[in-house]
């Protein structure tokens, strides 16, 4: 029963996440400029992959190959950051302004 | 212990380089290489000597038998080679020693002496391995050692040289792969005797007939078969004059005797002769080689590479034995393998010789060289003439075996173009014999006072004479490639 | 923190890693391992990279309740800005402003930098130490709006409590 | 310009592991993907990570150069050594039966001993070379 | 029919000769030094695909032995690229050398330009 | 794969280009990987993404970064790849089908290590022994040539002969 | 002991050449040795003679492979050779001394050096008892003329060296080694063998007329220095040499190898008999009437007198070789004797030609109205050695004539015969002129004349009295050789 | 089941970030796209390896992202710097 619900809730997971990864990509895609990209990628790696991988953390219980996905985990996550981080000042660095949208009364 | 020596004399260098790369005395060094060289001749002789008495000997590396294991085969052609390219070797770095302290920096010294060791292994490796991807492995060992052989040269235009070789050579390595993982899918076999083994039961000659392509091509472009030979000239043009020698009577040669190993003893007479189409194309090709480069050679201004282009063209005179491909042809082929190395030798040793003194190789400074450097002229004009194949010199034996060949075939026009070839060959030998014996010498044609170190004039002087003595003792070269010809390459045919 | 228990704690935690990456019991790969994680640390802390930084153990406890929090904010924005790119028409008005930041220390500075930057919908651009001003690129005015509140702020600046790195 | 603290704190945390995970591929690879060279690259990138992180000059004052251009003949003295062993016990070169009374424990000696050679000179090798890339230009 | 069957059935080999020709067009096509051992390093990669996938089996699976397998894809080639690779990264590292000392010796990386220049 | 591949060849920013084929490892690890070909995955990933990448950024500082459009047509590009494509489709049309298992490559010398490599050499990851012991030779090898390239770019690149 | 004879007229020469290059320095026996060189091999060639006539002798000096060796080996028509370049070396030594010492010509050591090598290349091909060793000799005396060609050292020197060793190495590798291994492929050896090695193992069945011709199409433009159209251009450019190098290497030594070894490979690897019936003979013919003919009208155009007597030599090597393509045993010996006739006559007019040179400084026709006067044993010579050329009664050339004449009636070759007549009209035509010119036209110029040394007119003399002995006594040679048919 | 699905979605999500690796415009795009399909990819490994039942993949998974890792830092510094070997007290 417990093992039934823990793969009923790693599925879960894997599906939510999975979704996540699809539409950060999708993100990727359409946004306009590449700091709104980096926003999309920051939902694939940081929410996507996370999800994913806990999903198969609590698919496979605690054991070798669990420990094995925490530190993918958490290098995935610490990548995020960093590379996201680093790249925009990068990008603003080398001279490249983040594109202004005003929609209606804001502005 | 003689049963290991095919192990023993791949590992003889490898280990002398690792010797060499800890130790930071380069005279401590050259005595490495020269013993190390100095072993592998005694073993290469040891080994050839059994082979020539008990048959080809079969050694499993790892103790595991073939096709699981990795085998070395030794019979009587690659003993040969491997006595050949020891001996040019040894001789070579002989030579070495105070023209690489001439020419290139005191701390890169030690690096080329374990390059030098590397690229014999290598070599020797591919010689005598009987499995086509530790030929690769091999074969990338001796590339790569070459590559850095000529990076070492003076002149800034050897990194390009060595760049460009390197591009190349490592084209015709992965073309060699792409054909050897062909057979392999078909055969799942690497070891060559198991592939010539079940070659024959295949039915599949599609792929056959790529490896065969691919293969072929691959070799040559190590080779520098003619339309393939873009990289050769540079890279003896501006590598050390010794590591020119030790490439111009070494290395390429290994490389034909892999593709001759793969055409004869793995493919068989019977695959490269159901497709005419392949015979015709070497053969046009080593014509191709033996014009084209002569012609390109007689307008060279450097002299390294005027006689880059003639290997070039005389590669296509081996290659043209291959295409032959009777029994004439291919003792013409093996000899001048054999021939061809002694006369390079002597004429890029020569050249060091004129390097050291001048530290120039263009062409001018070559001449009334007969009256600055009278010895090492007589040296120089007389191994170039064997080029041309008078008779008497080394490279008339083989010329005389092509003919041979060719006129057994009834193919006229080949026998015709060996000889105008043989003429091309002249027209640049000329110019460099004219310059030298008819010219007014330049004026500070001599950069360097000192004498001539004196083991460089004696080894030039051995080799010059070895090019006529083996122009006519033949004992040590044709006969010795007859009897490999008969055993090895055309075991199985009819002769 | 005394800086034999660190080493030995670092050598532990480092044969913990080999151990549950191998999962085999053989007595030659652990005494592998333990070796080579007593080398690895010695050598490392020979080199001055083994101390507090490299095993923060203490806010540990407090990091973990963080993280939960933080995770759950990933979340939350990641269904936000999913929204927006799912939306036919680009929903979005990207902002690029300055922040803040309470902060005392550098470390817990550095956390909130990098938590404005996991959570989707706002990027740290450029992280001014000295004055503890953060350049931020957000996608739209929503989020922009929740990071002012400075929620974040706070909760790290709890979890930091008074250490001061 | 100072590093990021953030930066030189996850190198601290992360390349003690990596260390030990090129250990653990070293010596599962008979278990599992990897071996000498794959363990050999992953710890040499833990030190090229060092590299990246706190500079050339602290990384070879750290990990000196002189180590790994000496570990490069010194892993291909292991490896052709084991080879040349067992031809003094006049078994054919790099049979690993001679390294024990049974073949099958010999050959794990010998797998492991070619392994570490392996290791040793491509770690070597790859250190070297990058620290050859990268210290060429500093003006 | 036999034909279509045969090209379907060799799918595998199709994607390998697509990157090969391409990696082989950049090595020859291109002048830029460094670019050039890109196409290389890409072209021997793309041979690693001629060697394994025919290693393959289907429903096999890698070739590291356990009881609950009994399909395990062959281990053969595997051992061939992964020797090809060490290779393959020797050269690249040699070639980018050369590449390095090129650019400082003659301040340029381009073919076109060096053959000016000076070969 | 195909993608980055004419990314590759489309790009003149050398940068684009070097993360372009770091993507090209990737996805060639990747490949490998569903090819059952473990060790080679794990192996071209730490080279092809990492060694390679790292290699190639710091030559890229020397260097500019732009490639300059190549001056001389590329016919004869055009005419090697077209020549050496059509003999691999000539040469590969006909070999067995993906997947196949009663191939010669199956049959004959592989599964001879996959019967052997347990009982002889007691390891599991037949490629393990196949690479340490029955091809070992090829192993030397390939750490000679390590050896040896690594020899070459420290003499190359060695500083003190700058100086002179 | 005693085939090692056989080996000393070629070592003598380069002992000679050996000791004139290191021991130049000491002059007073400089010219002791250059005289006793030539004569002591005379000596030891007149020794073969009488020690081994008519029995055929053989000397195996090196084995490369089974039937492909070095050998020497004398037979009559290489003893009458031997003798007679020999005798011509001693004659032209004397002369070149007088000559290069007037001339003020530099490197005497390297000249006679390369001279003394090139009568041993000359020696050698002539005891050549097979193929292999008449092409290495051949080739050798090739290269070792190329120094004396090229003395002068100017552009015009070297271009000349340079068209000289390509069309006679050229031509020789490019046509006589094929020739060569295919007749070695045939039979399996290169000896030369009485009644020829083609004839005596193949056989006149085995062998197809096509291969034939094309083999002797091959010897003969392979033999270049016979100098058959068109590849004769080699030997007018090497008239640039000093008049003794034109003399003996291309009036007698290089040329008379050519035709000489024409000769051999006729004789003696085809065999008379084997080549009778083959059209590609009469096509042969043709193109060598051609020659005589063309040649002697270009000669008749030349107002150089050298050029002139090197297009006079190639019209009479055809002579020679169109009494060979005869292929009876009379026409062999007419070709021998017409090969020593023209030999003698054209080293005298050589001698003439560089005397007046010496003496005058000039070198074309038109200027040498009434030297006769003044030089009056040089102008005899030159007129003993056209008339011999023309064949004229009482000289040597009339004989050699006479016989090839006979020998073409007999074969009913009318063709050789109109041939001959009309070279001969025209040998008048281009040699009455200038004797016409130097008698009887009246000196205009008053150019002071320098004395002409003694040794050449010794030299010019002695040729002379040859010319006239080759008439008297014509058996010497002919019963030499009839032995042998 | 649920794996081949995931697989499936993860190689669409994986194509598209191509795409944008592909039409860049900028070299950041790129190298966003680039740094994503690194985490792609790890996680394809990872699920495949739970397919085929082969745990063992997941060190190759850890290789990649450790040299993911390191490349992003290289890419950094790269940036930073331009060059790899700056450091801290320079
Ligand atoms: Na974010
Ligand atoms: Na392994």
């Amino acid at each position: 029963m417990l093992e039934t619900i823990q793969i009923i809730i790693a599925y879960i997971l894997l599906i939510i996440g999975s979704l996540f990864l699809l539409i950060g990509a999708v993100g990727l895609i359409r946004m306009p400029d590449v700091f709104t990209r980096m926003h999309a990628v920051s939902v694939m790696e940081s929410t996507g992959a996370s999800l994913i991988i806990i999903g198969l953390i609590i698919y496979s219980g605690f054991n070798s190959v669990s420990l094995k996905l925490i530190v993918i985990l958490l290098a995935v996550i610490f990548i995020s950051s960093v590379a996201t981080h680093a790249l925009a000042r990068a990008c603003i660095h080398d001279g490249i302004k983040p594109l202004k949208i005003s929609r209606g009364k804001e502005q | 212990m003689t049963e290991h020596l095919p192990a023993i004399q791949v590992m003889i260098p490898i280990v002398g380089s690792l010797l060499i790369m800890l130790i930071r005395n380069n005279t401590l060094n050259w005595l490495i290489g020269v013993l190390s060289c100095l072993s592998v001749v005694f073993c290469s002789i040891t080994l050839y000597s059994k082979v020539a008495i008990s048959g080809a000997i079969s050694y499993a590396m790892g103790g595991w038998e073939p096709p699981v294991g990795i085998e070395y085969r030794i019979d009587e052609l690659n003993a040969l080679f491997i006595v050949m390219i020891s001996l040019a070797s040894c001789i070579i770095i002989l030579y070495a020693k105070n023209s690489l302290n001439n020419e290139i920096r005191a701390n890169k010294i030690s690096v080329f002496y374990s390059m030098y060791l590397l690229c014999l292994a290598g070599l020797i490796g591919i010689l005598s391995t009987g499995d086509a991807f530790n030929a690769f492995v091999f074969l990338e060992i001796s590339s790569l050692a070459t590559y850095i052989m000529i990076s070492i040269g003076q002149d800034k235009r050897a990194l390009v040289a060595a760049y460009q070789y390197l591009i190349m050579g490592t084209i015709g390595a992965t073309l060699y792969v792409i054909g050897v993982g062909l057979i392999f899918v078909i055969t799942g076999s690497l070891n060559l005797v198991d592939i010539a083994s079940r070659i024959n039961d295949i039915e599949l000659m599609r792929p056959l007939y790529a490896s065969l392509a691919f293969i072929t091509v691959g070799i040559a472009l190590k080779i520098a078969l003619f339309p393939l030979h873009a990289w050769l000239p540079n890279a003896y043009a501006y590598s050390p004059s010794v590591g020119t020698a030790f490439l111009a009577s070494t290395a390429t040669k290994v490389a034909i005797y892999l593709l001759l190993k793969y055409l004869y003893l793995v493919f068989g007479y019977n695959i490269i002769y159901s497709n005419p189409l392949f015979m015709i194309v070497i053969i046009a090709l080593s014509l191709a080689a033996m014009f084209g480069a002569s012609i390109i050679a007689i307008f060279q201004s450097n002299i390294k590479k005027l006689f880059a282009y003639s290997s070039v063209a005389q590669i296509g005179y081996i290659t043209l034995g291959l295409g032959i491909a009777n029994y004439n042809g291919l003792i013409g082929s093996t000899v001048h393998i054999i021939n061809h190395s002694i006369i390079k030798a002597a004429i890029f040793l020569a050249i060091g010789c004129v390097v050291y003194k001048t530290k120039e190789t263009s062409i001018k400074k070559l001449a009334g060289l007969g009256r600055t450097m009278p010895l090492i002229a007589t040296c120089l004009t007389i191994s170039s003439i064997s080029l041309i194949g008078v008779p008497g010199t080394v490279g008339f034996i083989s010329k005389w075996y092509l003919v041979l060949g060719a006129i057994e075939q009834g193919w006229w026009l080949v026998v015709i173009s060996l000889a105008i070839s043989s003429l091309l060959a002249l027209i640049y030998v000329g110019r460099v014999i004219e310059l030298i014996w008819f010219h007014e010498p330049e004026k500070n044609i001599i950069v360097i006072k000192e004498k001539l170190p004196k083991e460089m004039v004696i080894i030039t002087i051995i080799l010059t004479l070895a090019t006529i003595y083996f122009g006519i003792d033949i004992r040590l070269t044709a006969d010795l490639a007859k009897v490999a010809v008969e055993n090895v390459l055309l075991a199985g045919d009819i002769l | 923190m005394n800086k034999s228990i660190l080493i030995l704690v670092q050598i532990i935690i480092l044969f913990l890693f080999w151990y549950l990456l191998s999962g085999k019991n053989g007595i030659l790969l652990l005494s592998i391992g333990a070796i080579c994680s007593i080398i690895i640390v010695f050598y490392l802390l020979k080199i001055r990279m083994i101390d507090d930084e490299s095993l923060p153990i203490k806010i540990l406890p407090k990091a973990i309740y963080y993280w939960i929090w933080l995770y759950k904010e990933m979340i939350l924005s990641s269904i936000y800005i999913s929204k927006l790119i799912l939306f036919p028409r680009l929903n979005i008005s990207p902002q690029y402003f300055k922040i803040k930041s309470k902060q005392k220390s550098t470390m817990g500075f550095n956390i909130y930098a990098n938590s404005i930057t996991l959570t989707p919908g706002t990027i740290s651009v450029i992280i001014n130490n000295s004055n503890k001003e953060i350049d931020v690129h957000s996608i739209s005015k929503d989020t922009k709006t929740s990071l002012l509140k400075s929620e974040m702020d706070n909760k790290i600046k709890k979890l930091m409590g008074d250490n001061d790195i | 310009m100072r590093l990021d603290l953030l930066i030189r704190i996850s190198a601290k945390i992360f390349i003690p592991f990596i260390m030990v995970f090129a250990f653990y591929v070293q010596f599962h690879g008979d278990y599992g993907p990897g071996g000498g060279f794959q363990a050999g690259v992953i710890f040499a990138a833990s030190i090229i990570l060092y590299t990246i992180i706190f500079g050339s000059k602290k990384a070879q004052k750290d990990f000196p150069a002189i180590v790994f251009h000496s570990m490069i003949p010194i892993g291909v003295i292991i490896f052709s050594g084991t080879g040349l062993l067992s031809v003094f016990n006049g078994y054919n070169f790099l049979d690993y039966d001679a390294l024990s009374h049974y073949p099958k424990h010999g050959q794990h000696i010998g797998i492991i001993a070619i392994e570490i050679g392996v290791f040793v000179t491509v770690i070597g090798a790859m250190v070297s070379i990058f620290y050859a890339f990268v210290s060429r230009g500093s003006k | 029919m036999n034909i279509v069957s045969n090209l379907i059935s060799s799918y595998n080999y199709y994607i390998i000769i697509f990157l090969m020709i391409s990696g082989l067009f950049i090595v020859v096509a291109r002048g830029n030094m460094m670019k050039k051992l890109v196409g290389l390093a890409l072209f021997q990669t793309s041979v690693y695909i001629l060697y394994i996938s025919p290693g393959k089996i289907l429903n096999g699976t890698a070739p590291i032995l356990r009881d609950d397998f009994t399909i395990y894809s062959s281990p053969f080639p595997h051992v061939l690229i992964l020797t090809a690779i060490v290779v393959g990264i020797a050269t690249l590292s040699l070639g980018l050398a050369l590449v390095i000392r090129i650019n400082e010796e003659f301040g340029t990386i381009e073919e076109d330009k060096l053959f000016e220049e000076e070969l | 794969m195909a993608i980055t591949t004419i990314g590759i060849i489309k790009l003149r920013n050398l940068f684009s280009v070097v993360i372009l084929s770091t993507i090209y490892s990737f996805l060639m690890a990747s490949l490998l990987l569903i090819f059952d070909a473990v060790d080679v995955a794990l192996t071209e990933a730490a080279v092809g993404a990492g060694i390679s990448t790292v290699l190639m950024l710091s030559v890229l500082h020397y260097t500019k970064r732009n490639e300059e459009k190549p001056k001389h047509s590329s016919i004869l590009a055009i005419l090697v790849c077209i020549t050496v494509g059509g003999l691999l489709i000539y040469g590969t049309y006909g070999l067995p089908a993906f997947g196949a298992a009663n191939t010669p490559l199956h049959t004959h010398v592989s599964s001879q290590y996959l019967l052997r490599s347990l009982p002889e050499t007691g390891v599991p990851n037949v490629v393990t022994s196949v690479l340490a012991s029955y091809r070992g030779f090829d192993t030397l090898g390939e750490v000679i040539v390590v050896f040896t390239a690594a020899i070459g770019v420290i003499s190359l690149l060695r500083k003190d002969q700058r100086e002179n | 002991m005693s085939e090692l004879i056989l080996i000393l007229p070629i070592i003598l020469p380069l002992i000679t050449a050996l000791i004139i290059k290191f021991l130049w320095k000491f002059e007073r026996i400089r010219y002791l040795i250059l005289i006793a060189g030539p004569i002591l091999n005379i000596y030891y060639i007149s020794k073969i003679l009488t020690q081994f006539n008519a029995i055929p002798i053989k000397l195996d000096l090196i084995t490369i492979l089974s039937g492909l060796n070095i050998s020497l080996g004398i037979e009559p028509i290489s003893m009458i050779f031997l003798l007679m370049v020999n005798c011509l070396w001693l004659i032209a030594t004397i002369y070149s001394v007088g000559y290069m010492l007037s001339n003020n010509e530099k490197r005497l050591d390297n000249f006679f050096m390369f001279f003394s090598i090139s009568i041993a290349c000359a020696n050698g091909a002539a005891l050549a008892d097979n193929l292999l060793t008449l092409f290495i000799f051949y080739e050798l005396l090739t290269l070792s003329t190329y120094p004396l060609v090229t003395h002068k050292g100017d552009e015009l020197s070297k271009k000349s060296g340079r068209t000289y060793l390509l069309i006679l190495l050229g031509t020789s590798l490019c046509f006589f080694l094929p020739a060569i291994s295919y007749v070695y492929f045939l039979s399996g050896s290169l000896d030369f063998i009485e009644n020829g090695l083609l004839m005596t193992t193949m056989g006149v069945n085995s062998i197809s007329n096509l291969q034939l011709s094309i083999l002797l199409v091959l010897f003969i433009f392979g033999i270049s220095k016979a100098a058959i159209m068109p590849f004769h251009s080699w030997l007018p450019a090497a008239m640039v040499a000093p008049t003794p190098v034109s003399a003996l290497l291309h009036a007698v030594a290089v040329v008379k190898v050519g035709v000489f070894s024409i000769i051999k490979v006729i004789v003696y690897t085809f065999g008379i008999d084997l080549l009778f019936d083959l059209t590609i003979v009469d096509l042969l013919i043709i193109l060598c009437g051609f020659t005589i003919i063309a040649s002697s009208i270009i000669a008749i155009k030349q107002d150089n007198l050298k050029k002139l007597l090197a297009y006079s030599t190639i019209s009479q090597l055809s002579y020679v070789i169109i009494a060979i393509l005869i292929l009876t045993p009379s026409a062999i010996i007419a070709a021998t004797l017409h090969l020593i006739a023209h030999a003698i006559s054209k080293i005298t007019l050589f001698f003439a030609a560089g005397a007046i040179y010496t003496s005058t400084g000039y070198t074309k026709i038109s200027e040498m109205d009434g030297i006769g006067s003044r030089l009056k044993i040089v102008m005899i010579g030159f007129s003993i050695g056209a008339l011999s050329l023309i064949g004229m009664p009482i000289l040597g050339g009339f004989i050699s004539k006479w016989y090839i004449v006979e020998s073409a009636l007999d074969a009913n070759r009318w063709f050789i015969i109109l041939v001959i007549v009309i070279s001969t009209l025209l040998n008048i035509g281009y040699f009455i002129p200038i004797i016409y010119k130097v008698f009887f036209v009246k000196n205009t110029s008053k150019k002071a004349l320098k004395k002409l040394p003694i040794t050449i007119n010794l030299a010019i003399f002695s040729c002379c009295i040859l010319i006239i002995l080759l008439f008297l006594f014509p058996n010497f040679f002919i019963e030499v050789i009839k032995n042998e048919f | 089941m649920i794996f081949n699905i995931i697989i499936f979605i993860i190689s669409i999500a994986l194509l598209l970030s191509l795409f944008r690796a592909l039409i860049g415009p900028t070299i950041f795009d790129r190298l966003l796209a680039a740094n994503i399909i690194g985490t792609t990819t790890v996680l394809f490994l990872v699920i495949y390896g739970f397919l085929s039942g082969r745990t063992d993949f997941l060190d190759i998974a850890i290789t990649y992202i450790l040299l993911n890792l390191i490349g992003t830092f290289a890419v950094l510094k790269y940036f930073r710097y331009g060059t790899l070997s700056h450091g801290e007290e320079e």
